[in-house]
């Protein structure tokens, strides 16, 4: 099994996720001597009362927010970023704090940059860029957290800066903030979390370190996708589900996009599409590649989503199997489930430049293993 | 362009009705520390493996309030007031925030629970603070009745530790000393 | 010569990759619901395009459809309309053209002429009343869009044509004919993709005369009084050409400058339609027949060339601090003879300087400065170089290499020269177009920011005005007669003429249902029913309108377009401008939703099966 | 899977794991812009000659400048501020810009404390000593564990003897942390049977009250439980075989696994009595481990019974686990760690104790004699790991584990007073 030479694992984070996790800030950030964040969130966010809830939890401490920019729109293009980094320098702020998701994190990330470095976002584009240490950065996720905001890459203006340097520092997931919307942005939100999960599990490059969190988040995900589904403002599950990112983040981080993962991100991009219901189209598509192409399943995967007993109670060869099944079962059972890119109307010839894409984008990624999922989920 | 006015600094707000529920139950049981030190033999055991020079800072950071327990120049436990300036603290016990006190003193998180949640940070000789936690304990089980005390300690202690004639003699000497 | 009464109803439909061609009937059903034009020919699409297809297969068609009303006389009816999945957005697009091709395919008997299929090699189409013949493009192959129809002038008496840009498969090129275009959405690419050069129609084969000739002449004359009456299409119009738009948007903080980041600029008199008119003496260079007379030419520096459309002075000028007329005229003579949509080409120019500005993308453009932008454009059209990219459009530029905040487009096409910040139902208007960020769909600006008849800030009733022009004009861009025409149609009638603005505006923004529904548009079913004999009536005009946009709403819900698509560019709801202290922003989820309540539509912006069902459109 | 209402996770260590990890130790550095580390071991790694690997992997790695600077190798087993301050003399003196530290906890404890002296100056180690005084990033450190066990090089604290005021300074911070762990199945590959199963057994003890003790999250379960099923299926293996390196790996992979989830979860009742036992009577920290676990897991069973029943799969394997119904999985896990115990006793020639009175001191004399036990139940009451067990202890509560762990003998369950059922998170 398994003999690679050397592998590593880092997830820098730290957690703290439940009840007045956001109370506990001021004391963390404090211990990076920082007592002046500049925050940063989106207009939804700020609407809907979160941003509000937030500051209350900062009353009581010696936290001054610099600023609390709350109009982040859905795409932060680099101009902003740079306004942005100019104005938290004007305001001498000493930390960073995101409240939400995706284009948020992004945008805080790309603000850490620049204000960390003195150089501009762009000039890092690119793999393992050195970048070294930033300013102390939370994140305060709200319901629709995937795990690659929590990760060390932060997508801007479409390109890609991966680095062990932007992870947050810290992740404070609390359970005001959490609360799902709708069905439709966590079921595409759970999507995202399942997928990536999901293929840092199974990805051929797989080892102790990266499965333990894999596993984990696989559990999580299992016991409560459908009922966050269907529920979406429960907010023990949405806790659930928002430990599952945070959990399958570490082992997404230290592992190789795959391929579902690449292509959903091409295909969302292309079509507008939310990246959950891309992936959650080709997920199935590729387990059937997968079973087609005679690569056995790991029998553990029985045990991440079947759960102990029915693992334990399968005979070993049949584990593998049973694995995909349950695996299979549970991703039809999510309640409105895209089924396959035609429910999305993704016409092939967008479906083919997203195989460019994501090919390019992953070069480690097998073009006639794209071409074949793609021509599966059609 | 971005218009700064409209993005204030902000200064943060008070919770100024916390702060007094807080603070009045720090006073109790700085009260109560002192007084059970003089009545319950459990409690006098656990003060005696204290150092001579204990003083305790139980506060909330990063703005109070605080309690002062500390030994005397005789070793007797004595409370010490809510300002810790100008007193040599040995032993800190800061809870991280006032949400997070608020949440101990409702008992809403028992003193276990809470400390498994990290929101104590001690600072200072760890074995001194077993000790205090054991008296916390303690106090709980004899200054609240015991379907609050429940909520409070892992274990009610059983008749073979405290009986109830130790328990309601000590329960009734705290509260009279904690009062007078 | 023979005549035609109304209509001839038989459509052309050509094989290219066989040169063979069938003739076959539009039916009765199909001529009442549709109308003709836009309308008619969306629906012979729907019954023949397969969904999901590649724009640029040969799998797409091309459907040109001269109007009911042309060769009768009509003013302004001189209009054809060409329909096609477009290149550049992937979804429906329909054009309209004031050229010769449109009389000359009437005359010559058709009513639809359907391309398809892919030529072996560069041909060009030949129609006359016997059908059509696939001739060699050899000679042709590489000429640009004027040289082309000067080619082809002896075959017949109208032509559409493309230039290199069409050859070349620029995403925006555009198809000619004389000198006015089929302008948006890359129809060029798909004449390209078809390795088609150019339809030349013989024509002067029919005369076209009214059924109900009586009626019809009342409504012709009517219509003309209107025309002749109106300030704007006998005055301004008629004297500046449409450029007369650029003061007034200027005034109303609509014009695009800098990649819209600023609605005025101190400049922009230099290339309003005034100053143009005066400094270079612009004669009439029209459609025909026309009673507006808004195409002007002018002597630019010693060359006769074409008075540049607002559109063009907007993108091209302002958009890109370029305020120099001379300079504007001839990167519009570039497009013209390239054969590119000037919006499209000024947007993506505009995209790429500010993307250089940024640091995300590598040319030597720059704002304000017209070096390299002739070059760039000729680039463009022959895909050199950067040029190779910048032809793709902006919303594709925008996702390689980032930059989507300042895309300025709409499903993949790029805004028109209105700033909607300025007039925010026009930002509705532009987020639901069926085509892509079009000005004509609903024409809204007109009222917010020129006419002062509805509030340009007032969120509330933009919805249901956005609904009832975006039916008027899918019927009447059916008819089909010029766009103009109707600043006559709705502002001369007496009910409007006397009341006074502030009343109307009173009127229309709070009563908005009972506002619109009393206008009076009547002439314009009149005119259809004059010239094809049958009862229409104001309401019927209206419900065919509606049919024939939900028609195309459904087409591009087929291709996946839904709520995600109905958006505006970030800039536009996220970013207020500098001239603007109110630090305006177009409110856009919420006049979204209202949108589709009163258009019926789901939450997710589809047709909802019931609508589908009422407006008798068969689901596929 | 237990979401707990609140908890606090942090692991900033990076971990690099492999037969050739150490060949990452350049990379590694280069990407902190360091070249020239200072080494920190103890004699005994170094007579070992670990330190010799170390700095021909790192010699042999191409395409990078590093360079060892300094080699220390003066660390006693009780860390201490005198040779802190020597240590920090010689990084200053050598111009080094980061530290290497292999060994054990108290190189890892030295090399936090020169690291904070260096990189904030001056020579007064006390100014930085308490909670989270020290609050900014420290200069690039990366441990080299010696021994697939402690987990130190997980940890956030250190602590460091003053003698000459007699008192034990703890430091604790994130930044104290190490920015790398390596593990590397060389560096374990020496290590003799016993302590390789001493070592095991305190990993997998990690592991198992991290996963059923009062602080549990779910992210320390991940790595708790991928830990147990790591070490358990390993570590009798590595006992009879040392040289197999995959098996050494593995181990070193649940330990630091192991690591992770303790020193974000914490531990109960079981690190209580070690901590006593070993600082009453100076037993090594994994002996006192593996023989207090099944006592800990069984006094807790009526609290956290149905998570040491989950603890059956991955300690015993399916079979086992299916073969087991459902109520007494967690008595059949207990008994598994007892037999594991036995299996490594015999495996190790019984240098492996099983019970208390079994421990065997260098001098061949009994290291915990049975009068012994009192002071060591009075020393554990004042241990903090109490605060994490899920129940209760008092003073004679720690009296009859110690007695039945001396004796070797099963607890009596139904002697256990018993504060209630199940736990709150």
């Amino acid at each position: 099994m398994r003999s690679q030479s050397e592998y590593g694992f880092f997830y820098q984070p730290k957690i703290m996720s439940g009840v007045a996790a956001m109370e506990n800030i001021p004391v963390e950030l404090d211990g990076f001597n920082a007592r002046h964040p500049f925050v940063i969130t989106s207009k939804e966010i700020s609407s809907s009362g979160l941003a509000k809830k937030f500051v209350k939890a900062l009353y009581d401490s010696n936290t001054i927010i610099g600023a609390l920019y709350d109009d982040v729109p859905a795409y932060a293009g680099i101009g902003l970023i740079r306004e942005l980094a100019q104005f938290l320098r004007d305001r001498g702020c000493d930390s960073i704090i995101a409240i939400g998701t995706g284009s948020v994190v992004d945008a805080a990330k790309g603000i850490n940059i620049i204000v960390s470095t003195g150089k501009d976002v762009l000039e890092f584009e690119g793999n393992n860029a050195v970048l070294g240490h930033l300013k102390p950065f939370v994140v305060v996720p709200t319901a629709t957290i995937a795990p690659y905001d929590l990760t060390g890459c932060a997508a801007i203006e479409g390109k890609e800066i991966i680095s062990d340097y932007l992870f947050p520092d810290i992740i404070a997931i609390d359970t005001r903030m959490i609360r799902g919307c709708c069905s439709d942005s966590m079921r595409a939100t759970a999507l995202v979390s399942l997928t990536q999960a999901l293929e840092a599990f199974l990805s051929p490059q797989s080892n102790h370190l990266t499965d333990a969190y894999a596993s984990m988040a696989l559990r999580i995900i299992a016991e409560h996708i459908v009922k966050a589904v269907k529920r979406p403002r429960n907010k023990k599950t949405c806790l659930a589900m928002a430990n599952a990112a945070t959990v399958s983040a570490a082992a997404f981080h230290n592992q190789l996009p795959g391929p579902v993962h690449s292509l959903g991100m091409a295909l969302s991009k292309l079509t507008g599409h939310l990246p959950g219901l891309c992936m959650g189209a080709l997920l199935p598509a590729a387990l059937k590649l997968r079973s087609k192409k005679k690569e056995p399943f790991r029998s553990d995967l029985l045990l991440a989503v079947g759960g102990a007993d029915r693992y334990a109670e399968s005979a070993e060869n049949d584990r593998a199997n049973k694995g995909e099944a349950a695996l299979m079962n549970l991703i039809s059972s999510i309640p409105g489930i895209p089924q396959g890119l035609s429910s999305l109307k993704v016409p092939r010839h967008t479906a083919e430049e997203a195989i460019a894409l994501a090919a390019k984008k992953e070069p480690a990624l097998k073009k006639q293993d794209l071409e074949e999922i793609i021509s599966m989920a059609l | 362009m971005i218009n700064y006015n409209n993005y204030p600094e902000i200064k943060p707000g008070k919770k100024l009705l916390k702060r007094i529920y807080v603070a009045t139950m720090l006073f109790v049981f700085g009260r109560a520390f002192q007084a059970v030190s003089r009545v319950d033999r459990s409690a006098k055991e656990e003060f005696a493996q204290m150092p001579d020079d204990f003083v305790l800072d139980f506060c909330v950071v990063p703005n109070g309030p605080h309690m002062i327990v500390g030994k005397d120049g005789k070793g007797r436990i004595t409370y010490l007031g809510w300002n810790p300036a100008g007193k040599k603290i040995t032993l800190a016990m800061r809870i991280k925030n006032i949400e997070a006190a608020m949440r101990m003193f409702m008992f809403l998180e028992s003193s276990c629970v809470a400390t498994s949640r990290d929101r104590l940070i001690v600072d200072g000789d760890l074995p001194t603070a077993c000790n205090v936690l054991h008296i916390m304990d303690l106090l709980e089980v004899l200054l609240l009745p015991k379907f609050a005390a429940k909520l409070g300690v892992k274990r009610y202690p059983k008749w073979s530790q405290l009986s109830p004639l130790r328990k309601w003699t000590s329960r009734l000497l705290t509260y009279v000393r904690l009062i007078a | 010569m023979q005549e035609i009464a109304g209509t001839s109803n038989k459509i052309l439909e050509v094989d290219l990759a066989t040169g063979s061609f069938t003739v076959g009937e539009i039916s009765e059903k199909d001529r009442r619901d549709y109308l003709g034009g836009k309308g008619l020919g969306l629906k012979l699409l729907y019954d023949r395009l397969k969904v999901g297809i590649d724009p640029l297969s040969e799998e797409n068609m091309i459907a040109f459809m001269p109007g009911v009303l042309m060769g009768t006389g009509a003013p302004c009816s001189g209009r054809f309309e060409a329909i096609t999945k477009s290149p550049l957005t992937g979804i429906m697009v329909t054009a309209s053209c004031g050229g010769p091709f449109g009389m000359a395919l009437k005359t010559s008997g058709w009513d639809a002429l359907i391309i398809k299929g892919k030529a072996k090699k560069p041909s060009y189409l030949y129609i006359d009343s016997k059908g059509a013949q696939l001739r060699d493009a050899n000679k042709l192959w590489g000429k640009d869009t004027q040289e082309t129809q000067t080619l082809l002038e002896k075959e017949g008496s109208g032509a559409v044509a493309i230039g290199p840009a069409g050859e070349n498969l620029v995403r925006f090129a555009n198809l000619c004919s004389g000198h006015r275009f089929l302008g948006r959405g890359g129809m060029g690419a798909v004449f390209g993709s078809k390795n088609l050069k150019a339809v030349v129609a013989k024509g002067g084969e029919y005369k076209i005369v009214p059924v109900n000739k009586k009626k019809f002449e009342k409504a012709r004359k009517n219509l003309n009084a209107y025309i002749n009456r109106n300030s704007i299409t006998s005055g301004a119009y008629r004297n500046f050409g449409t450029n007369a738009n650029v003061n007034l948007s200027n005034a109303a903080w609509i014009l695009p400058v800098r990649n819209f980041t600023g609605g005025s600029h101190g400049e922009a008199h230099k290339i309003s339609g005034e100053t143009i008119a005066e400094k270079f003496n612009t004669k009439y260079h029209t459609c025909k027949p026309c009673s507006i007379l808004c195409g002007h030419k002018g002597q630019f520096a010693g060359k006769e060339r074409s008075v540049p459309e607002y559109e063009t002075t907007g993108l091209m000028g302002s958009n890109l601090e370029i305020f120099d007329p001379v300079a504007l005229a001839e990167l519009n003579e570039i497009c013209t003879r390239m054969g590119m949509d000037t919006i499209s080409t000024g947007g993506t120019l505009a995209w790429a300087m500010e993307a250089t500005e940024k640091g995300l993308f590598k040319s030597n453009l720059k704002f304000g400065s017209t070096e390299n932008v002739a070059q760039t454009l000729k680039d463009i059209a022959y895909m050199r170089g950067i040029g190779k990219e910048l032809a793709m459009g902006s919303r594709w530029l925008s996702k390689k290499y980032g930059g989507e905040d300042f895309a300025m487009h709409v499903k993949g096409l790029e805004l028109a020269a209105y700033d909607p910040r300025g007039c925010i139902g026009h930002g509705l208007s532009y987020a639901v177009a069926n085509r892509g960020a079009c000005h004509l769909s609903t024409s809204l600006f007109t009222l917010e920011s020129y006419f002062g008849m509805a509030s340009p800030n007032a969120k509330r009733g933009k919805a249901t005005m956005v609904k009832f022009f975006e039916n008027v004009y899918a019927a009447m861009n059916s008819l089909h007669i010029c766009h103009f025409t109707a600043f006559a149609v709705f502002l001369e009638p007496p009910l409007v003429k006397l009341t006074p603005v502030p009343m109307l505006k009173l009127m229309v923004q709070n009563l908005t249902p009972v506002a619109l529904a009393v206008m009076d548009i009547s002439l314009w079913p009149e005119l259809w029913s004059g010239v094809t004999g049958k009862r229409l009536g104001m309401l019927g005009f209206k419900k065919i309108g509606e049919r024939i946009h939900v028609l195309e709403r459904y087409m591009n819900t087929r291709e996946g377009i839904s709520k995600k698509d109905d958006t505006l560019p970030v800039r536009l709801l996220s970013e207020p401008r500098k001239c603007d202290h109110t630090g305006k922003v177009v409110p856009l989820e919420w006049m979204l939703k209202r949108y589709y309540k009163v258009r019926k539509f789901d939450k997710n912006g589809i047709p909802t099966d019931r609508l589908l069902k009422r407006l008798g459109i068969e689901k596929k | 899977m237990i979401i707990p209402g609140y908890y606090e996770y942090c692991c900033r260590v990076k971990t690099i794991a492999g037969h050739k990890a150490l060949e990452k130790i350049p990379s590694e550095l280069a990407r902190m812009k360091a070249q020239k580390p200072m080494i920190i071991t103890d004699k005994g790694v170094a007579g070992a000659g670990l330190i010799k690997i170390v700095q021909s992997a790192i010699k042999s790695t191409k395409g990078f400048k590093t360079s060892v600077a300094a080699v220390y190798d003066n660390v006693p087993p009780d860390s201490e501020l005198t040779i802190v301050r020597e240590a920090a003399k010689i990084y200053r003196t050598k111009g080094c810009d980061a530290i290497i530290a292999v060994g054990g906890g108290s190189v890892l404890d030295t090399a936090k404390g020169v690291n904070i002296l260096v990189s904030l100056g001056g020579d007064e180690l006390m100014h930085y000593a308490g909670a989270g005084a020290v609050k900014q990033k420290l200069k690039p450190m990366i441990a080299v564990p010696t021994t697939s066990g402690t987990g130190s090089e997980m940890t956030l604290v250190a602590v460091i003897a003053d003698h000459s005021r007699s008192v034990k300074l703890p430091f604790v911070s994130y930044f104290l942390l190490p920015d790398v762990a390596i593990l590397d199945s060389r560096m374990t590959k020496t290590l003799p049977p016993a302590l390789t199963s001493s070592t095991a057994m305190d990993a997998l003890t990690h592991a198992c009250e991290a996963y059923t003790c009062m602080a549990k999250n779910p992210v320390s379960d991940a790595t708790a439980l991928e830990a147990i099923r790591l070490i358990a299926s390993n570590v009798l293996n590595v006992v009879k075989n040392p040289n197999d390196m995959e098996g050494r790996l593995a181990l070193a992979n649940g330990s630091a696994l192991a690591g992770m989830a303790f020193s974000n979860s914490m531990v109960g009742m079981v690190h209580m009595l070690g901590h006593a036992t070993g600082g009453v009577c100076g037993v090594p920290h994994g002996v006192c481990m593996s023989i207090f676990l099944p006592y800990g897991l069984e006094y807790n069973l009526h609290r956290s019974g149905e998570l040491t029943a989950e603890l059956l799969l991955p300690l015993a394997g399916p079979e086992v686990y299916a073969a087991t119904p459902k109520n007494v999985r967690a008595l059949k896990a207990i008994e598994h760690i007892r037999k594991l115990n036995e299996e490594l006793h015999q495996a190790t020639g019984g240098r492996h104790a099983r019970f208390l009175k079994e421990i065997i001191g260098r001098d061949g004399t009994q290291m915990v004699p049975k009068e012994k036990l009192p002071d060591i139940a009075r020393t554990a009451m004042r241990d903090a790991s109490q605060f994490y067990n899920p129940e209760d202890l008092d003073f004679n509560d720690c009296m009859m584990v110690l007695e039945n762990a001396w004796e070797g003998t099963p607890l009596n369950l139904k002697k256990i007073k018993k504060g209630g059922k199940g736990m709150k998170f």
